[in-house]
């Protein structure tokens, strides 16, 4: 069972529990398929019956899927955590409005103090730092220079 | 021929003119702003010039700027494409002061076409219909009313020197006359200072439609049939197709005859658009002059597959000085066309133009299928122009097999991260009233709220999900509460329409 | 009509079936061997299932796996694609057997065109031209001899029993004739077992002509004209288009009938093609029935550009009962199309097929650019099946600007590590004789050399080192010394030519 | 100069200079270029006239660029350097034929004894082993399971 893994989709107001088998197998809530990779971010998934192709991108946080046409946001958390500990966190490093950034100060690993500027960003021509709310490490960076970003978004992660 | 060809625009149509000038063994010479350095109308060029800042009005917009970059690179020829300076007559001016030719009628033309009102007389009188209507000199209450007979309930009084709605009334029955009148004269005197007021009749529910023109510098002026837009929201046509389900034969020939006569009275050179409003249905439908678009439309990739032109190919020959291609008898339409604009906004939040990173992007493919797009993967959509990703172009036998094969290739797009207008498309291509073809340019404000409805995340196959879960199956974090970047817990899903 | 399909087959043209099968609600089952376990045209449909070994023999042409296939996710019918089990009776009666439909014509159809002695008797019994020849009853050298001066030199002679060009002699002047017969028997009698010789006419450099026919079971026949197919090499076509430079119009019609003859004489059920081979130009040219394909064929998207229709989905729905949907004075030809067929093989190592990982994989687009593939970046190439990788179809006006677009499609193409024909189709299409119009089945045999030639190390942009450096310009370890997988130092260019 | 490389580019039986800025400023053969990624692999070279948009994929010893429709095979070394190496060096690991690769037994940082099996092929129904010709380290493996290979590659490269 070292190879099993348990973790929940929460898509909607529903939150599916599923298992992930390194071979592929993977079943949600209660239904088993066989997933394999076709190419960066495309899947294809069999029951007995059929099949789909699934495209996916994104981050466990915010995972984006592509079914027929349809786009999907979902996101991904271990089992019975995800409400435990999403009331700990936020959007302590967002953008306020759409903006772009105009520069990311930081890089996973840098220790920040509370504060410090992050990643600054432009919007209305106007400079909007984005400052860490606690001393910390970074664990990601989630933007680039030049990138447009939005509001309900964090741009960088903190350990 | 043109030799060189600076292409005054961005996105999907400067990408189309470039693989034009392509074929025809033209360089070109492409423009850009800050915000489109990596864009692929700028990597799809031979040469490419930073022209500004990303507003507008400090790049595309700005006339000095591009005919400077024009000098800069010896461009001996402009193309407008649509948007942007390709109807201000200054700009056509510009180019031709700078001993440049510019690809579309001449300054004359946009400037003589420009003009609403002077268009509308130029009309009248080279007897193409125009929505009767009349200003009587006899401004008084009784002389008004007497005009409203005589144009026919139900009618519209509109101030002559007005615009934007402002002042206007519609008039359904006799009793309403005195008071519309009054306060369309006061708001008229507020608003322009002029109480002049017009009587026009009501056209109910009309279709759009149009008609593509094409003119040579040697005479001769042909029509490309028609295009059916009534499917827009806002004046934003969101699919049209040809050929339109509403025209009879002869009502086609009689509406490209009178296209063929606005051009001619506008004594216009190039491709053009003569826009009609429809009403009614059979040969007996009405049809009124609305409008006439001096350059290519964002559209023209359906009036291509059915009639089997090139109209940018023939636009840069007949720049040229060529001959057009073709007489009228050698065209016909064969097929059915449909175009569905992939537009980056939000269809829950009133259309929101959507803005960011396309996180993934593939287009579909087959045949029959067409993609004119300006985006990539990875690109960053800005907030600074037109939300239109990419234009889906289908073509087949007939209309049915047409909007089969819109539906397949709507299902096989990817757009993620961006939302996107597909769901929204597919649930129109599904409508009772879109199939049947009974449209008319109420239909998306009428049936909003169907288009919109089924959008359920009860829906998404569990297939779905696995695929995610597998994606994501070597993380183990917990998920952060957070929203979507416009609106958690919508999930953007229209299943039960899609799978009728 | 048709529920759910199984394919038959992989590649390109079950990728198009199942396009089709999408279009018309048609339920898709894909085969699969363990080499394609990924490939499109698995991942395209609405179920896979696996049927054998890679080995052709052990799946696609294993007709028991395919059938229980069938069975097994309950299909009502099967297309055969073309190669592999598509023109075999066996599989056909197989199918039939099983109850279900097959897309093409039935087994006794399949038969009787699969001989191709009785086909031609067939033929001539229904007054379609063939290659003038005879079987004297006496075998004798003197009435041999008679029979060289009635068919005319220049003239074949064949062994009645052979195949293959075994024993076959040209005959050019009637000097010759003595020893060539004693020749051409020796050679018979030794690899037949039977000396009985037959007199041709020899068709030099004939052009390969072929008509695309459609008959449905209700008794209607139509033909859609032409394919120009003279662009091959040993029997394997690269390059073809439609309409023929050859054909008048006069010269159509009568190939048109004559097809249209062939197939009823054939008693032809669905899309089939009748081979001509066509000798001289104008009016009187000669044509002669060749053979017929019983099959959908390769190049069938370049009569559906022209004539705007799609023959997969007509396949199905006769094959579904239906009646044909066009008549013949409906059909038309439009504008002219071109089929470029991407092979995975090197031009410079005698046409030897490539295999490997398509390292880089991307394919063109644009107005009137199709291309049917079979194969994504990133996949293996495989030895077991054909090298085609893909099939660039351009449609345009005129030939001109066909030609052109093809040129602009391959320009964009990008295939890398595993070596393809691009520059080399290229090349033909730069030839001043196939611009010109001038080829026939010996055009790259002839102009093998000139087509190889200009592949100059020396023309490679340094622009194109420059992105190359900066790509590769973190890393700082030395070259091995190492040849590249099939040769070194022949990079792969003819900038020369592509330059024009 | 710290951000400046140099490097030589060996396109058919020439060997050509190339210095490469981090800015994106590449010389080749004297003549300068400014580059820029557009995507994976894409990318847009610049001089004052033109510009191309070039495609390349591989790794040094083995690059692939297409150009035009084009397909062009270059090796990429540091100056000077090439020739003195390339005489150590050999097809030591590399298929006798077309062949699919069944298993891969080693990965980065293996250590190895000379006669030890790298890579398992199969061709022609055969089994071919594909073993180390001297005791090393490995610093790459090119191949992986399931792919068609070609002869003239090294499968392992050792350090």
């Amino acid at each position: 069972m070292g190879s099993r893994r348990e973790v929940e989709i929460r898509v909607g107001d529903r939150a599916l529990a599923a298992q992930i088998d390194e071979d592929g197998t993977v079943v949600v809530d209660g239904r088993a398929f066989a997933v394999t990779r076709l190419d960066e971010g495309l899947y294809l998934v069999r029951d007995t019956d059929r099949q789909w192709r699934i495209a996916v991108a994104g981050t466990p946080e915010d995972v984006w899927l592509s079914v027929d046409g349809h786009a999907i946001r979902v996101e991904m958390g271990t089992r019975g955590r995800a409400r435990a500990r999403h009331t700990m966190s936020g959007l302590e490093t967002s953008a306020p409005m759409p903006a772009t950034v105009i520069k990311v100060l930081v890089e996973p690993g840098s220790s920040v103090r509370v504060g410090e500027t992050l990643v600054m960003l432009e919007a209305m021509k106007m400079e909007l730092p984005i400052r860490a709310p606690r001393d910390g490490v970074v664990r990601a960076v989630t933007c680039r220079a030049g990138e447009l970003v939005q509001p309900g978004v964090n741009l960088v992660e903190l350990e | 021929m043109i030799k060189r060809l600076l292409i005054a625009n961005r996105g999907e149509i400067a990408v189309r003119i470039i693989c034009a000038c392509r074929e025809l063994g033209i360089e070109t010479v492409a423009v850009y702003s800050a915000a489109d350095r990596l864009a692929p109308h700028v990597s799809a060029a031979d040469r490419a010039i930073h022209i500004g800042a990303a507003p507008p009005a400090e790049s595309y917009l700005n006339v000095d700027r591009l005919i400077s970059a024009a000098r800069e690179s010896r461009a001996d020829a402009v193309h407008p494409g649509y948007g942007f300076l390709s109807e201000r007559a200054a700009f056509a001016r510009a180019c031709e002061d700078a001993g440049l030719v510019f690809v579309g009628p001449p300054a004359s033309v946009l400037a003589r076409m420009g003009s609403k009102i002077g268009a509308r007389v130029l009309m009248q009188r080279a007897g193409v219909p125009i929505v009767p209507g009349e200003r009587p000199s006899d401004q008084s209450l009784e002389a008004i009313r007497t005009a409203v007979v005589r144009v026919g309930l139900p009618a519209l009084l509109k101030p002559a020197a007005g615009g934007g709605g402002i002042g206007m009334k519609t008039l359904r029955d006799s009793s309403e006359i005195d008071d519309s009148v009054e306060r369309a004269r006061r708001e008229a005197l507020a608003a322009f200072g002029d109480g002049t007021l017009y009587v026009e009749r009501l056209v109910e529910r009309p279709r759009h439609i149009e008609i593509q023109v094409f003119a040579d510098t040697h005479g001769n002026i042909v029509h490309l049939f028609e295009r059916e837009c009534s499917i827009q929201r806002r004046h934003q046509k969101t699919i049209e197709e040809t050929p339109s389900v509403a025209l009879t034969p002869a009502l086609r020939a009689q509406m490209g005859e009178a296209a063929i006569n606005a051009a001619r009275a506008a004594q216009y050179i190039n491709a053009g658009t003569v826009e009609f409003l429809l009403e009614g249905t059979g040969d007996n439908a009405q049809f009124y002059f609305l409008e006439m678009n001096t350059r290519l439309q964002v559209e023209h990739p359906i009036t291509e597959s059915v009639t089997g032109v090139d109209l940018v190919n023939a636009q840069l020959r007949v720049a040229s000085g060529d001959r057009l291609p073709w007489r009228q008898t050698e065209l016909v339409q064969r097929g059915h066309a449909i175009e569905c604009r992939i537009y980056a906004e939000d269809p829950h939040q009133n259309f929101l133009p959507q803005a960011g990173t396309l996180l993934m992007y593939q287009e579909p493919k087959g045949p029959g299928v067409r993609v004119d797009s300006g985006v990539i993967e990875g690109a960053d959509v800005s907030v600074y122009y037109d939300p239109l990703l990419a234009k889906l172009v289908v073509w087949a036998e007939t209309r049915d097999a047409a909007i089969a094969r819109a539906v397949a290739a709507l299902r096989e797009y990817v757009i993620l991260r961006v939302r996107a207008n597909l769901a929204f498309l597919g649930a129109i291509l599904h409508h009772p009233r879109f199939i049947s073809g009974a449209i008319d340019t109420r239909f998306l404000e009428d049936e909003i709220e169907s288009l919109r409805s089924g959008l359920l995340a009860d829906d998404v196959p569990l297939a779905a999900l696995a695929a995610a879960a597998f994606h994501n199956g070597g993380e183990s974090r917990a998920p952060t509460e957070r929203t979507a970047p416009k609106g958690a817990a919508d999930p953007f899903v229209t299943l039960g329409a899609w799978r009728g």
